[in-house]
């Protein structure tokens, strides 16, 4: 009710050229950067911080006990989830609401994927090695970062399914306004994916 | 708009689940006054053991148990809770929540013409957000242990050793970060997107600059107190050691349970990059009222508004840049301590230019001595000490003798207790005939005011003293020390100066609650105003304005030569 | 010796005041006593003077304190230890003890705890007094019972603390703001544990007829276990030696 | 004389009431010490006294700085009361709306500015460089290890070989090793732990800080020195005692319950009675029996 | 920054990424001698030239929407 009577909920602006939508999800997505940004740096003071030798120094290598095969299958996931998260907008620009679902539905199961490889396959595994969080600061910040960028995943999971179940009603209201939401929670996803892409050669690689 | 065909909506959707920016201000106002009560409350009973040490707290003494007051007499750790648990609830829960929650919710958009909010469920979601991380705190007192109690800072290890009021803490703080999140984002498009025609960036009254650099602030340096607060609880829940380095003897116990390697100093740099634009946060709003209401009292145009604004984004950029100076006794190496104690000198300036630009813009005014203009007036020289006692503190050399000593505590307190509480009554005050319709009573307010501000400066002025000669804060008893003892007579004036200060709140209590139902009805524009909002009828309806409001000038224009009333509202088209 | 005597009055005393007397069955006057000898090398277990310089509020209420870590009773006859807790380890099976209502009591006196060594039965509540006129953190440091840690900065502070018992091995107390300063605190299931005192004997009274597996344990010198049977309201005398 | 004069000079009169608040208890001395100790030096309202080489340094700088904020305020302030008077409402008064030309704010301004980068760079920089950067040399200084607990402050002197023994968590012991000295290290054996600050006068001081659990803050005040204790970390201060006397050893960040109690003494002596207390504080005393027990 | 201009930052990265993750492989395959190293690696190098095609033709396809 309210978001009608409020100006540029749909229409951009004309001077910034942003609809409230976007531009509200850019600055969330500011201060996810700091949130990340925060954790990134973390990492680098521990790492930096960390002795050359004795039972605090850094793991490498095998060290890790991280599958860069896993994670680089999860890379390759997340990549392509961006991919359909931008086809499914694509096909809501271009006024095709099946195919558009389509894709949305790619994006999740992708993203289900991602999370299921994460907990299943790596969490599990190190669990089932006696390697906890607790058990070296390298592992806490891997589980941290890890698992807080599987929450985002999660959340952003929810978003979606969301758009293809209930929150597709708009579309038959307001085209413009559906695709906008669809436009915000790309940006969202595929922020969620950059961070991976920082997290995963930091942590498998490096 | 949409009046004619919507129904009334329930009380629960209009009151409690309101989406109405006005009504969740309120909510904001209403219950971050309730904290800055009960924050007060708690630093009226340290005062107590401080003053008094070991002496059975007459009254309320015996209402706390045996785990917290036994006999009434205040142990060690309730004394740490409480003194965590003021500077949290202060901050967190009181001053943030009124200076931007309530004034910032509840005026800024009638300021800038809008409807509501930009994300009116988002306003609603970060009220609630932040209700819910009230209650958590609340609640961390009645857990074993009882509430935080190592410090509002929470420096590790002790945070990650200290009972589990501080696991409810961290919860607290990430409501309340969230809700800090989602209210910035809501702020920011809001003043960006949704200012009505004509109202440019540069027509924008200085609140509303205020309130949008304040935004930013909150907005970047909050998450990575988040990410702090989640390694903590990490650190606590999981047994990780973000900030435990290896081979920690606690209590003669060697810590073979944690892995170690990491560093307490971590948390320091991720906990002041945050709160040191916190600071800021705290003035910064109350900056913008107080410049509205020296304006609007004084007759006369802002001096320097473009100055001001500058300084104020510069203020707001530094601040990012200053934040070791918290910890210049950590060992830093000297280049590092170097570099902050001159970006922290640095950034004195736009304050010092701020505050000028506010008392020059009294020269050659008219000056009206009403209540709010007495508070914004008493803001400027309590900012002024603040500022000025901030100078020993920044550098290096003389924090040596004057960190973690009552000197901090008196410098901050000058600033945002006489300083921002001080805007926040003049807010108060100015603000209420907007709310309500009707005005507090005027003799009542000139009584709150002369008692406050005479109690508030006898609490704070000792405490430089006492710094001075080198009492530590948080001292539960400082006459264990030589140099404590001797200036014990100073805590017990200032712990009166505290009890007559809450007896000095009195007046305003009753006004406050006697006014909203009696208090004289007035037009809507009492003060004779020129900014959007006291166009809006007093209270405003729903979606605030009968007709969109279109701006032709900047925010001050008050006696316009040759005009024929001494102010010209910002909507209006051409002067009669 | 006229003091053991006395303890062994006093001891009998509050086994005879404490314990609810249940309906009379076999091997009510049960009694397995003995003593706690220490054979090793006397000068390498001296007892220190303690400095408690740091808080002169520890000196005004006596001159000075030594360490409790071994106390030897030089005067008896062998060498016997104090402050051991020895107890029935097992044999019991699963039956259950009525609880002393009686409370314990511990006092902070000297910047000393006074009894350094507090054995109880699950349950039972313990009383901690402040008696020195200074500040005193009390710290436990158990496994299973909860993780006091609490100050008492005042003397007398009305009526002390008071916390409940669970069954635990010894475990220590200590006071955070005094480093010398720590007591033992031994919880049991059952009312049979004796601590020693200055003659070094322990008795454990009124157990049902069966064979047990006692332990003594020390602080200092860990435990050692001894067997003993006994039945018919007879008096079992099991000596156990520490040779550290 | 109308209502805004009446406010106006209260408004005044007030300020000045409360500045003179505190001072109206200068000159006041309270009771003796209530903890019981004896402590040298003259306690009041102002600095406490300074016992080292270097403090006069800090000193002076809080008073320069101090004068200069004065200074400052009152100009300031002269300012301030003099717009509330003059330019009160009134009938026949009106604003003017054109913005005050005078460049006086603007020089003041930089003037400040100027000042205070004079103050960093003039005054602060070099005392803290001096304090800071280079440590006294090795052999001239009276070496000292500091470790802090909750809630004691441990000192550890190398005794008469200069080194110290090796330390690890696994031998603390809380009553007769605090600091989980290795006795089977031959450099340990002569090491002497004390819980007294004893220091020759006028030699240097490093003392080598570190923490057993929690951060603490070694402050010593008539010294001029304040340095964050840090757990996992070795930071080294120093300082050169001046002034023989007993003074107060106190910590600064708050560091659990007890944290105000977590107090020591210094004591600054000259060079033989120093090495009479190392020699005695290190001895064990046997404790006798029969006395009170 | 509409999703077009984000997407576009993302394959510039995401190709990044699999030209780094290529030669790391290929560096993991010479110190370790694993086959599936060497494989993996060239499929990233193959991956990172696909996303730059992918780029261009996403390019193409959205001539028509702003970057804002």
């Amino acid at each position: 009710m309210s978001a009608e009577v409020l100006p540029y909920t749909v229409k951009p602006h004309p001077v910034t050229g942003l609809y409230n939508g976007k531009f509200g999800i850019w600055l969330f997505l500011a201060s996810e950067v700091m949130l990340f940004g925060a954790l990134f740096s973390t990492y680098i003071f521990l790492r930096i911080g960390a002795p050359e030798t004795g039972p605090t120094a850094w793991p490498t290598g095998e060290q890790t006990h991280l599958s860069w095969k896993l994670g680089g299958l999860n890379t390759l996931i997340l990549i392509l989830s961006s991919v359909t998260m931008v086809m499914a907008w694509v096909q809501f620009k271009m006024d095709n609401l099946a195919k558009g679902r389509m894709y949305l539905i790619a994006t999740a199961v992708l993203a289900i994927a991602f999370v299921a490889i994460k907990l299943k396959f790596e969490y599990m595994h190190k669990f089932h090695l006696g390697i906890k969080p607790s058990t070296s600061v390298f592992f806490a910040i891997y589980f941290t970062m890890t698992g807080l960028h599987a929450l985002h995943i999660i959340g952003g999971v929810v978003v979606i399914a969301y758009f293809i179940g209930p929150g597709a009603k708009l579309w038959h209201e307001n085209r413009e306004y559906y695709t906008n939401r669809i436009e915000c929670t790309g940006l969202y996803w595929h922020f969620v994916d950059l961070v991976w892409i920082f997290l995963f050669p930091i942590l498998y690689l490096l | 708009m949409s009046g004619d065909h919507h129904h009334e909506p329930s009380f629960i959707r209009k009151y409690v689940f309101s989406v109405d920016h006005k009504v969740i201000g309120i909510q904001y106002g209403v219950t971050a006054l309730c904290f800055l009560f009960l924050g007060f409350c708690l630093i009226m009973m340290m005062r107590w053991q401080l003053a008094y040490p070991g002496e059975t707290m007459p009254i309320i003494g015996n209402l706390f148990g045996e785990a917290a007051m036994p006999g009434g007499v205040m142990l060690p750790e309730f004394y740490n809770s409480l003194g965590a648990m003021h500077g949290t609830i202060m901050i967190f829960l009181g001053v943030v929540p009124l200076l931007v929650g309530a004034f910032g919710n509840y005026v800024m958009p009638l300021q800038i013409g809008a409807p509501d909010m930009a994300f009116p469920k988002l306003n609603m979601l970060s009220y609630w957000s932040y209700f819910l991380g009230g209650v958590v705190m609340l609640a961390s007192f009645f857990v074993p242990g009882g509430a935080a109690n190592s410090g509002w800072t929470s420096y590790p290890p002790l945070s990650d050793i200290a009972t589990t009021g501080q696991t409810w803490w961290l919860f607290g703080m990430v409501c309340l970060i969230t809700s800090s999140l989602l209210g910035s984002v809501n702020f920011i498009v809001t003043i960006v997107q949704l200012r009505v025609e004509g109202l440019t960036m540069f027509r924008l009254p200085f609140f509303v600059w205020a309130q949008l650099i304040t935004s930013f602030l909150l907005l970047l340096a909050f998450p990575p107190l988040e990410a702090a607060g989640v390694l903590q609880l990490m650190d606590r829940l999981a047994g990780t050691s973000f900030f435990l380095p290896e081979g920690l003897v606690v209590s003669g116990v060697v810590q073979t349970q944690i892995s170690g390697g990491g560093s307490p100093i971590l948390w320091q740099h991720l906990f002041w990059f945050l709160a040191h634009p916190e600071v800021y946060v705290l003035i910064l709003p109350a900056m913008g009222m107080v410049a509205e209401i020296i304006s609007i009292n004084t007759r006369k145009p802002l001096w320097g508004y473009r100055a001001m604004i500058y300084s104020t984004i510069f203020l707001g950029f530094m601040s990012f840049i200053v934040w070791a100076h918290h910890m210049f006794m950590t060992g830093m190496g000297t280049k590092i301590s170097a570099f902050f104690a001159t970006t922290t000198m640095i950034i004195s300036i736009p304050s010092v230019v701020i505050l000028t630009a506010m008392v020059i813009s009294l020269y050659q005014g008219a000056i009206r001595f009403t209540v709010p203009m007495l508070f914004a007036l008493a803001f400027l020289p309590m900012f002024a000490i603040g500022g000025l006692t901030g100078l020993p503190l920044g550098l290096p050399a003389s924090d040596i003798h004057l960190h973690d000593t009552y000197y901090v505590i008196g410098h901050f307190h000058y600033v945002v207790a006489p300083g921002t509480i001080f805007a926040i009554f003049a807010g108060i005050y100015h603000w209420f005939p907007k709310i309500t319709g009707r005005t507090l009573n005027k003799t009542l307010g000139y009584i709150h005011f002369a008692f406050s501000f005479i109690f508030i400066n006898i609490i704070f002025m000792p405490m430089f003293w006492q710094g001075m000669a080198g009492v530590s804060r948080r001292l539960y008893d400082q006459t264990v020390y030589a140099h404590g003892d001797a200036v014990q007579s100073l805590t017990v004036i200032s712990s009166w100066g505290a009890w007559m200060l809450g007896l000095a709140q009195i007046p305003f209590i009753i006004n406050f609650f006697i006014s909203i139902k009696a208090g004289k009805k007035v037009s809507d524009n009492p003060w004779e105003a020129t900014t959007l909002e006291w166009s809006a009828p007093s209270p405003p309806p729903h979606g605030n304005f009968a007709t969109v409001p279109v701006v032709y000038r900047g925010p001050y224009e008050y006696s316009v030569p040759g005009a024929s009333s001494d102010y010209i509202p910002q909507h209006i088209t051409t002067e009669a | 010796m006229k003091l053991s005597m006395i303890t062994l009055a006093a001891a009998f005393a509050i086994n005879t005041i404490t314990f609810t007397p249940t309906p009379c069955q076999a091997g009510d006057k049960n009694v397995i006593t003995g003593k706690i000898i220490f054979k090793g090398d006397l000068a390498k277990y001296k007892r220190t003077k303690i400095n408690t310089s740091k808080d002169p509020n520890c000196k005004k209420s006596k001159k000075t304190i030594g360490s409790e870590k071994v106390i030897i009773n030089k005067k008896t006859d062998p060498l016997t230890l104090r402050n051991v807790v020895v107890s029935i380890k097992s044999g019991l099976g699963d039956k259950v003890f009525p609880v002393s209502k009686e409370e314990l009591k511990v006092t902070q006196f000297g910047c000393q705890y006074k009894p350094h060594i507090i054995a109880g039965q699950s349950g039972q509540t313990l009383r901690i007094l402040n008696g020195d006129n200074t500040n005193h953190n009390i710290h436990f440091l158990p496994k299973v019972n909860d993780e006091h840690n609490f100050t008492q900065p005042k003397k007398d502070m009305v009526k002390g603390k008071t916390i409940v018992l669970k069954a635990e091995d010894p475990f220590k107390v200590k006071c955070d703001v005094h480093p010398w300063m720590n007591c033992y605190i031994a919880v049991f299931e059952h009312p049979f544990f004796d601590v020693t005192g200055k003659d070094g004997t322990f008795k454990l009274a009124g157990m049902p007829d069966g064979s047990y597996t006692i332990q003594a344990w020390h602080e200092s010198f860990g435990t050692v276990t001894a067997e003993a049977e006994i039945s018919g309201n007879t008096i079992v005398t099991k000596d156990m030696t520490f040779e550290p | 004389m109308n209502r805004s004069r009446i406010i106006g000079v209260a408004t005044v009169i007030v300020v000045i009431v409360c500045m003179m608040a505190p001072t109206v208890v200068l000159g006041q001395t309270d009771g003796p010490v209530a903890s019981g100790h004896i402590i040298d030096g003259d306690y009041g309202y102002g600095m406490p006294p300074n016992a080292s080489k270097d403090g006069h340094n800090v000193d002076n700088l809080i008073h320069i700085l101090h004068w200069f904020m004065l200074a400052l305020f009152v100009a300031w302030g002269i300012f301030f009361v003099y717009c509330l008077m003059r330019f009160r409402a009134r009938a026949g008064h009106r604003a003017t709306y054109d913005p005050v030309k005078a460049k006086v704010s603007k020089y003041a301004e930089i003037g400040v500015a100027a000042f205070e980068a004079f103050l960093l760079i003039g005054l602060s920089m070099p005392i803290w460089a001096a304090t800071k950067n280079e440590p006294p040399a090795k052999e001239l200084a009276t070496h000292v290890r500091v470790v802090a607990e909750q809630f004691q402050w441990n000192f550890h002197y190398p005794g008469t070989d200069g080194t110290f023994g090796r330390t690890a968590a696994a031998f603390v012991d809380t009553v007769d090793n605090p600091l989980g000295l290795d006795r089977s290290d031959p450099a340990a054996e002569d090491d002497v732990f004390a819980t007294e600050l004893h220091l020759p006068v006028n030699k240097p001081v490093i003392c080598d800080l570190t923490s057993k659990d929690v951060i603490h803050s070694f402050f010593l005040p008539v010294m001029r020195v304040k340095q964050d204790v840090i757990p996992g970390m070795r930071i080294p201060v120093w300082f050169t005692p001046v002034k023989e006397g007993r003074y107060e050893v106190a910590c600064a960040q708050l560091c659990g319950n007890n944290h105000y109690s977590m107090r020591a003494e210094m004591v600054i002596e000259d060079d033989a009675s120093f090495a009479t207390w190392l020699e005695e504080v290190g001895k064990v005393e046997e404790f006798d029996e029969d006395e009170l027990d | 920054m509409s999703l077009k201009a984000f997407h576009i930052i993302f394959v510039i990265f995401s190709s990044l990424t699999a030209l780094g993750f290529g030669f790391w492989a290929i560096r993991h395959y010479r110190l370790h001698c694993e086959l599936a190293a060497l494989i993996v690696g060239i499929a990233s190098l193959v991956g990172c030239a696909m996303l730059i095609i992918y780029g261009k033709w996403f390019l193409r396809k959205l001539r028509g929407v702003s970057y804002l």
